[in-house]
C-alpha cells in the first residue's frame, strides 16, 4: 500500500465515523446497509472475484446467516452482538461444505448447483421441519438493539440507527482488514494463482482441492456475517426476504463493482443499495427497465467494474499521461 | 399402481415444457459458449407478439410464423445492438448484461401487456388428446420433438450449423478458415430466439400467458440442459423430461409437494458430479 | 508478373509493444519461402500480419489485391490458408468436421469431396480417425490435420507455422515430404515459418532472415545453406 | 355522485357555521394544502402484478385532487417500489416516514413486507392504514392500535366455505390446493378452524404449491386419486386458472369451492375456460368489472370513465383496478371525516368510527365498519356460484359483524 493510499483510506475512514451526525437518521439506515451490503460483496468477491468460481447462490449463505442470528435472539434470547460470531462460524461450515462437492464443477455446472442452492433456500426456510425455529412463512421479527449503556456512561449519545450504524462500520473494517491480509498474504495469491492457472498451481504444490473449499468457506462466512447485521438493522426475516434475486443482486454488484477488487465491494454495495430507489423515481410504471438499462450502461462504459475504471482514472492523473490499454496475446 | 402412471404422464407434459426452453439454451450455447439467462423473457415477449397477432385476427400459424420469424430479427439484433459491445468483456459482466436484458423485458412487458393471465389458443386438435394428457400436451411434446429434431439435422449436417459450432469453440481458427464469426453469433441469437419462440407458444396455453411465466421455467430448463449434456439437443430433450417426471414423483409419493424442487435439484447435481458430461454431453477430451 | 504475396513496409504491434519494424520481402506464384530467425525475432507476427489477426500498418498485396487492413475471413477467403502456431485445431469436433470446416466457404461440393479423399491420401491415418474427436488425436496427428485442413480451403498460398514443433524427427520428415508434394503437385505456394532452418531450407526455394521485426535477409534457399557465414550468423547451425 | 357530496356539504357547512371550533390541528405531512401519503407497492419484480394496485390508487388521488381535494386540501400520494421485499419495504417506510413526513402509510402491500414494519410504526405512531393484505393479524387493535387491515381476511373468508360445507355437505370428503406461503396458510388456519375438530376426518388430501412452480398439473392429479368430493382451491390466479382447468380435464368433479383472491370471471375463469368453471362456489365483496352483472351497473360504469381518465393504462378486466378504487374512496371518507384535525391519531380515531359505510363498487349490501376495538373494516361477504356466464349470489350477506 502505497503512502497515498493509506492516507486516503484513513481520510475516508473518518468521514465514514462523522456521517451518522451529518444526515438524518433514515440516511444512516440506508449507509448501515450499505456496509452489510459490502460485507457480503467482498465474501462473494473472495470466491468470484479472487478464486475465479462464479456463485448465484450466495443469497442462500446471506438467509443462514441472518436466519442464525435472528432465531438465536428469539429462541434463545442471545445478545445481538454474541450472534455475530456464530452466523459467520455457521456459514462458514456450510459455505465449506457446500464447496466439497462443487470442487467438482466448474462453470456452468457451479453456476446451476450455486443457483439451485438460492432457489432452494426460501421452500427450506419455509419447510413445515424447521417452522417451529424459522416461524415458517410468517418469519421473524427481532428487536432493534440499543447502544449499549456504557456508552452513555461515558458520555457518548447515540441512538439506536446511529449504534447501528457504527456496529457494522466496526464489523465492517474488521473483516475489510482480514480479508486485505488474506487477498495479499500467501493465501490471497494461492487463490489467484488457482484461478489463472489451475493446472500450473497444482504442480507448484498447492492443494487447490483445500484452498477452493476455504474460499467457499470464507466467502460464505462474510456473506452470513452480512445476513446477520442484515437481519439485525431490518429487524425482520422471512423466506421472502432472500429469494433468488437476493443472490442475482450480489453478483450484479461484484461485477459492476469490480471483479477482484476490494474497494470494488463498497462500490458495488453502493449501486445495489441505491441504483433501484434512482430506477423507482425514474419511473413507477416500469422501474426494472430503468435498472436494467442502467445495469448495461454500467457494464459499457466500465467492463471492467467501477473499480478497474477508477484504477485506470487514477493512474491516468497520476501519471498524467494516456496509459496503453493491455491487450493480450491470442 | 395407476396413479404412478398418471404422474409419470403429467409429469412428461411438464417435462416437455422444460426440454423446449432447454433446446432454446443448448442453441444459444452451441452458437456462443454462453447461457443466456434473459431466454426465457425473450420466448415471453415474442409469445405476447403471436398473442397480439392473433387478436389482430390473424390465423394461427400465420401468427406462429410470424412469431418466429420476428424472435428471429429480435435475437440477431440483441446480439448486434447489446451484445457486441461486450464481446470483449469477462464473461461475468456478460452475464451481468444478460440480467439486465431480463429485468428489461420482464417489467416492459409488464407495463404494455398487463400482468393478467391471458389465454393463449392452441393449435391442435381435439382427437390427439390422450387419457391425462390433453391434446395441447401431446402436441407440443410433438412440436418440441420435432425442433429436437431439426436442431439435430441442423448442427450434424449442414456447413451452417458446423461453422456455428466451430465460431463458437474456437473463434480464431474459424476466421482462418473464413468464418464469419460475428454473424455466427448473431445467427446463433437469432436461431435460439426462435427456438425459444416456438416455446414460449407451446407453453402459454399449459401455464398461460403473464410476464412471468419463464422466470420459473429457467432454472429447470437449466438443469434439464445441463443434465443431458449443455451442448446435445437431444440431451436437452431427455434432459427435460426426466426432471419433470422426478418433480412430479418427488412430490407425489417421496418427499411432498414443498421440498420436491430441492431434493430434485440435489439429484441432479449429485448426477453432474459423478457425470459431468450430461447423459448425452461430449467428453470434454483434449490434449494439450 | 506480378508477385503472389508482397509486403512493403508493413509493421505491427500488441499494443504499446512494436514486434514489426518494417518488413519488406515478395514471393512468386507457386514457390516455397522460409521465413527464419531467432525466437521472438517476429515471424508469427508476420503470418498474423498477412493474414489481419494483428493491427499492422504498410502494404500488403496478394495476387496483385491489397488486402492490408481487411478482416481475417476475407483474407481467407481469398484463398489464403493459415496453419497457426498450436495448431488451431476444433479440439471437441470430429476430424472430419475439421477438415469440412477448411472447405467451408467452397461452394462447389464435388471438388471438396474430391479434395477430402486426395488429403485422406496423403495422410491415411486421418481417414482411420475421421470419426474420432480431433482432441483425441495424437500431436503428430494434429498437426497433419491442421495442414489437411488448410488445404481443403484450396488455397493459392498457405502459411505454416512451426509445423515441426513438437513432434519426433519420423513424423517431421514424414510430413515435410508430404508439403513437398503438395506443392509440387497442387500448385499451392507456402511460406513457412520454422526453427529448424536446415530441414526448413532443404524444402523451401527462397528464405528471409528476420531479426528484431526487421528482414535483414533474403535469397535463394540453396545459397543460404551453403553460405557459413550466413548459417553462423543468422541460423544458429 | 351524491354520497361523495354530502359528507363535503356537511363539513363545509360546519366550518361554516361555527368557524371558531374550525381549530385546525395537524401532525406532520398535513397543512392547509395538502395531505402526504405513504405507500409501498411491488411496481418491480415476480410480485408486480399488485402493483396495479397502487397505480389505481394513484388514479384515484388525481381524480379527488382534480375536484378540489379533500376538505380543500390536496393529496400528495407518494408511492415507492419495494419489489415484494421485506428489508426494501423497511427502508421505504422509513423513508416516507422520516424523510418524506407523511401523515400516514396506507396499502402497504404484502403479508411479508407489513410485518416487517409493524412494530416500527406503532413505535413511531404512524398509522398503518389499510394495508393490503389479507392477513388475520391486521385485526389486532390492542396489541397494534396503529395498524389496521380492510378487506375480508382470509381466515373469515375461509370459515364461511368451511360453515357452507358443513351445512350443505357434512360428510364430504375434502381436498386442499394451498399456496405454500403466509396468504395459503392462513386461508388453510381459518379453513380448518371452521371445520372444527373434525377437520382431520374430513380434509383427505392437502397439496401445496410454489410460486415459481410451472404448474400445478400434478398436485391436481394428487388430489384426485384421494378420491375426494370438495375442492377447496387457495390459489393465486394463474394457477387458479390451471386448476379449474386441470381438474375438469382430468375428469375430477368434486364441488369446487374458489378463494375470493381468484374469482375474476375475466382474469381466471374465461382462459381457464367457462365451461369448466361451471359450479364453482367463491364469495365475493368487490364487484368484479369482467362480471356480466355489473355491465349496466351505475357504479361501474362511473369507475371505467374513471379508468379512462385517470388510469389509461390500467387493464379494464384487472379485479385490483376496482380494490383500488374503493380501497382509495374508503381513505378518502376517512380523511373527509378528519376534518381540520389532520393528526395521526385523529386518522386512526376515523379510521376506527366508519359506520356502516357504502362504497358502490362493493357489493350490494356490504358496508364498511370499524370501532375502537373492531380493526377489520370488512368483515361480510357473499357466497356466488359460477353459472357457465356469470356469477349468481346465492344466500344471505354473511358477517361477522358483531
Amino acid at each position: 500500500m502505497s503512502k497515498k493510499v493509506v492516507t486516503v483510506t484513513i481520510l475516508l475512514i473518518a468521514a465514514a465515523c462523522v456521517l451518522p451526525f451529518v444526515v438524518s437518521n433514515y440516511r444512516t439506515f440506508q449507509l448501515t446497509l450499505v456496509l452489510v451490503y459490502a460485507i457480503a460483496l467482498l465474501g462473494l468477491n473472495i470466491l468470484t472475484g479472487y478464486n475465479g468460481q462464479i456463485s448465484l447462490g450466495h443469497g442462500a449463505f446471506y438467509a443462514i446467516g441472518a436466519y442464525t442470528a435472528a432465531m438465536l435472539m428469539d429462541q434463545a434470547g442471545m445478545p445481538y452482538w454474541a450472534t455475530i460470531p456464530i452466523a459467520g462460524a455457521v456459514c462458514l461450515l456450510a459455505g465449506f461444505l457446500f464447496g466439497l462437492p462443487a470442487l467438482r464443477l466448474e462453470g456452468l455446472y457451479l453456476a446451476l448447483a450455486t443457483f439451485a442452492l438460492a432457489v432452494s433456500m426460501p421452500p427450506i426456510l419455509k419447510s413445515h421441519l424447521l417452522e417451529r425455529w424459522s416461524g415458517g412463512v410468517q418469519g421473524i421479527v427481532i428487536v432493534k438493539p440499543d447502544p449499549p449503556a456504557f456508552l452513555a456512561d461515558v458520555g457518548i449519545k447515540l441512538n439506536p440507527d446511529q449504534w447501528l450504524y457504527y456496529f457494522a462500520l466496526a464489523i465492517a473494517l474488521v473483516l475489510f482488514v482480514i480479508g486485505w491480509n488474506l487477498i495479499y498474504g500467501r493465501i490471497g495469491r494461492a487463490l489467484i494463482a488457482i484461478r489463472d492457472h489451475h493446472t500450473a498451481a497444482e504442480a507448484m504444490g498447492i492443494n487447490t482441492a483445500l484452498y477452493k473449499s476455504l474460499a467457499f468457506g470464507v466467502s460464505a462466512m462474510y456473506t452470513g456475517i452480512a445476513g446477520a447485521l442484515g437481519a439485525i438493522a431490518v429487524q425482520f426475516v422471512a423466506p421472502d426476504s432472500f429469494t433468488v434475486f437476493l443472490s442475482i443482486t450480489l453478483l450484479v454488484g461484484i461485477v459492476v463493482g469490480g471483479l477482484a477488487s476490494l474497494s470494488g465491494a463498497i462500490y458495488g454495495a453502493l449501486f445495489i443499495q441505491f441504483v433501484p430507489n434512482i430506477a423507482d423515481e425514474l419511473s413507477k410504471a416500469a422501474p426494472w427497465a430503468v435498472f436494467g438499462i442502467f445495469l448495461i450502461g454500467f457494464v459499457y462504459l466500465m467492463p471492467t467494474g467501477v473499480a478497474g475504471a477508477m484504477r485506470a482514472l487514477l493512474g491516468r492523473l497520476g501519471r498524467g499521461k494516456l496509459s496503453p490499454p493491455k491487450e493480450a496475446l491470442p | 399402481m395407476e396413479a404412478v402412471l398418471f404422474q409419470v404422464l403429467a409429469g412428461l407434459a411438464t417435462g416437455g415444457i422444460y426440454a423446449s426452453l432447454a433446446l432454446a439454451l443448448v442453441m444459444i450455447y452451441q452458437a456462443t459458449h454462453l447461457v443466456n439467462f434473459a431466454q426465457g423473457e425473450m420466448a415471453m415477449f415474442a409469445t405476447y407478439i403471436a398473442w397480439s397477432l392473433l387478436n389482430a385476427g390473424v390465423p394461427y400459424w400465420a401468427a406462429f410464423l410470424l412469431t418466429v420469424a420476428f424472435a428471429f430479427v429480435f435475437g440477431v439484433l440483441i446480439e448486434r445492438i447489446v451484445i457486441r459491445p461486450v464481446e470483449n468483456a469477462p464473461v461475468l459482466a456478460v452475464v451481468v448484461v444478460f440480467i439486465g436484458l431480463l429485468v428489461i423485458l420482464n417489467s416492459v412487458a409488464g407495463w404494455i401487456f398487463s400482468y393478467t393471465i391471458k389465454s393463449f389458443p392452441s393449435p391442435f386438435p381435439a382427437a390427439l388428446g390422450i387419457r391425462y394428457m390433453s391434446p395441447h400436451q401431446v402436441g407440443a411434446l410433438a412440436v418440441t420433438l420435432v425442433v429436437l429434431a431439426l436442431l439435430y439435422v441442423f448442427f450434424r449436417f449442414t456447413p451452417l450449423g458446423l461453422a456455428m459450432r466451430a465460431a463458437a469453440q474456437n473463434p480464431v481458427s474459424s476466421r482462418l478458415v473464413g468464418i464469419r464469426v460475428g454473424w455466427m453469433l448473431a445467427l446463433g441469437w437469432g436461431l435460439a430466439a426462435a427456438v425459444g419462440a416456438v416455446a414460449g407458444m407451446m407453453v402459454a396455453p399449459i401455464v398461460y400467458l403473464d410476464p412471468n411465466m419463464m422466470s420459473g421455467i429457467l432454472l429447470y430448463a437449466f438443469a434439464a440442459a445441463l443434465l443431458g449434456g449443455i451442448d446435445s439437443p437431444g440431451g436437452a430433450v431427455l434432459g427435460g423430461l426426466v426432471v419433470g417426471v422426478l418433480e412430479n414423483l418427488l412430490g407425489a409419493f417421496v418427499i411432498g409437494n414443498e421440498l420436491k424442487l430441492v431434493v430434485a435439484l440435489v439429484l441432479i447435481t449429485g448426477v453432474l458430479l459423478v457425470r459431468p458430461s450430461g447423459f448425452f454431453g461430449s467428453v470434454q477430451v483434449s490434449r494439450v | 508478373m506480378t508477385a503472389l504475396l508482397e509486403l512493403s513496409g508493413v509493421q505491427a504491434a500488441y499494443g504499446a509493444t512494436r514486434a514489426l519494424h518494417g518488413i519488406d520481402f515478395a514471393m512468386e506464384e507457386n514457390s516455397i519461402t522460409a521465413l527464419l530467425g531467432a525466437n521472438g525475432a517476429g515471424k508469427t507476427t508476420t503470418l498474423r500480419a498477412i493474414c489481419g489477426m494483428v493491427r499492422t500498418e504498410g502494404a500488403i498485396r496478394f495476387a496483385g489485391q491489397p488486402i492490408h487492413g481487411r478482416r481475417t475471413e476475407h483474407i481467407a477467403r481469398l484463398g489464403i490458408a493459415h496453419v497457426p502456431d498450436g495448431r488451431g485445431t476444433f479440439l471437441h469436433l470430429t476430424t472430419e468436421e475439421n477438415l469440412r470446416l477448411g472447405a467451408y466457404v467452397r461452394k462447389d461440393r464435388a471438388a471438396v469431396a474430391r479434395d477430402l479423399e486426395r488429403v485422406y491420401g496423403y495422410f491415411p491415418r486421418l481417414k482411420e480417425r475421421s470419426h474420432q474427436q480431433a482432441g483425441t488425436l495424437s500431436g503428430g496427428e494434429q498437426q497433419m490435420l491442421a495442414v489437411s485442413r488448410a488445404l481443403m480451403l484450396a488455397p493459392k498460398l498457405m502459411l505454416l507455422d512451426e509445423p515441426s514443433f513438437g513432434l519426433a524427427p519420423l513424423v517431421v520428415k514424414e510430413l515435410f515430404g508430404i508439403l513437398r508434394a503438395i506443392n509440387a503437385e497442387q500448385h499451392v505456394s507456402m511460406l513457412l515459418v520454422e526453427q529448424n532452418a536446415a530441414m526448413a531450407l532443404d524444402l523451401a526455394d527462397r528464405a528471409c532472415v528476420i531479426e528484431t521485426g526487421r528482414v535483414v535477409l533474403t535469397g535463394s534457399a540453396d545459397e543460404m545453406k551453403k553460405d557459413d557465414a550466413v548459417r553462423r550468423a543468422y541460423l544458429g547451425y | 355522485m351524491k354520497r361523495k357530496l354530502l359528507p363535503v356539504a356537511a363539513v363545509l357547512a360546519a366550518a361554516l357555521a361555527f368557524p371558531a371550533l374550525a381549530q385546525k390541528k395537524y401532525d406532520p405531512g398535513a397543512s392547509d394544502t395538502e395531505i402526504k401519503i405513504g405507500n409501498t407497492n411491488p411496481y418491480s419484480g415476480p410480485a408486480s402484478a399488485y402493483g396495479a394496485i397502487g397505480k389505481a390508487i394513484n388514479a384515484y388521488f388525481r381524480m379527488v385532487n382534480e375536484r378540489g381535494g379533500i376538505n380543500g386540501r390536496k393529496v400528495n400520494f407518494i408511492s415507492y417500489d419495494d419489489g415484494y421485499s421485506p428489508p426494501k419495504t423497511v427502508e421505504m417506510v422509513r423513508k416516507l416516514v422520516e424523510q418524506d413526513e407523511v401523515l400516514l402509510l396506507f396499502q402497504s402491500l404484502g403479508t411479508p413486507s407489513n410485518t416487517a414494519i409493524q412494530k416500527y410504526m406503532n413505535a413511531k405512531k404512524v398509522p398503518q392504514l389499510f394495508v393490503a393484505t389479507g392477513a388475520t393479524k391486521w385485526n389486532d387493535a390492542k396489541s397494534f392500535p396503529w395498524t389496521m387491515g380492510w378487506q375480508p381476511n382470509y381466515q373469515t373468508e375461509a370459515r364461511i366455505y368451511a360453515r357452507h360445507i358443513l351445512q350443505t355437505k357434512p360428510n364430504a370428503k375434502i381436498a386442499v390446493l394451498y399456496q405454500n406461503d403466509d396468504y395459503g396458510k392462513d386461508y388453510l388456519k381459518g379453513f380448518k378452524d371452521g371445520l372444527g375438530p373434525q377437520h382431520q376426518k374430513m380434509i383427505v388430501a392437502e397439496a401445496s404449491y410454489e410460486v415459481s412452480e410451472p404448474t400445478v398439473d400434478s398436485q391436481i392429479l394428487q388430489l384426485k386419486s384421494s378420491g375426494a368430493d370438495v375442492f377447496f382451491n387457495i390459489t393465486t390466479p394463474k394457477f387458479a386458472a390451471q386448476a379449474i382447468r386441470a381438474a375438469y380435464d382430468t375428469g375430477w368433479k368434486p364441488t369446487h369451492y374458489l378463494n375470493n383472491v381468484s374469482n375474476s370471471v375475466g382474469s381466471v375463469l374465461k382462459p381457464a375456460g367457462l365451461e369448466k368453471a361451471v359450479g364453482i362456489i367463491t364469495s365475493a365483496y368487490v364487484k368484479d368489472p369482467t362480471d356480466k352483472r355489473w355491465a349496466n351497473d351505475p357504479a361501474m360504469k362511473t369507475w371505467r370513465e374513471f379508468m379512462a381518465k385517470y388510469n389509461p393504462d390500467g387493464d379494464l378486466s384487472d379485479p385490483f383496478n376496482v380494490y383500488g378504487y374503493s380501497v382509495a374512496a374508503t381513505l378518502e371518507q376517512v380523511l373527509k371525516q378528519c376534518g381540520d384535525t389532520l393528526t395521526r391519531d385523529n386518522v386512526m380515531k376515523q379510521a376506527a368510527s366508519l359506520k356502516r359505510f357504502r362504497i358502490d363498487t362493493l357489493l350490494p349490501g356490504i358496508a364498511i365498519s370499524t370501532g375502537p376495538n373492531d380493526y377489520a373494516p370488512i368483515e361480510a361477504m357473499q357466497l356466488e356460484r359460477f353459472n357457465g356466464h356469470e356469477f349468481e349470489l346465492f344466500g344471505e350477506v354473511i358477517s361477522n359483524e358483531q
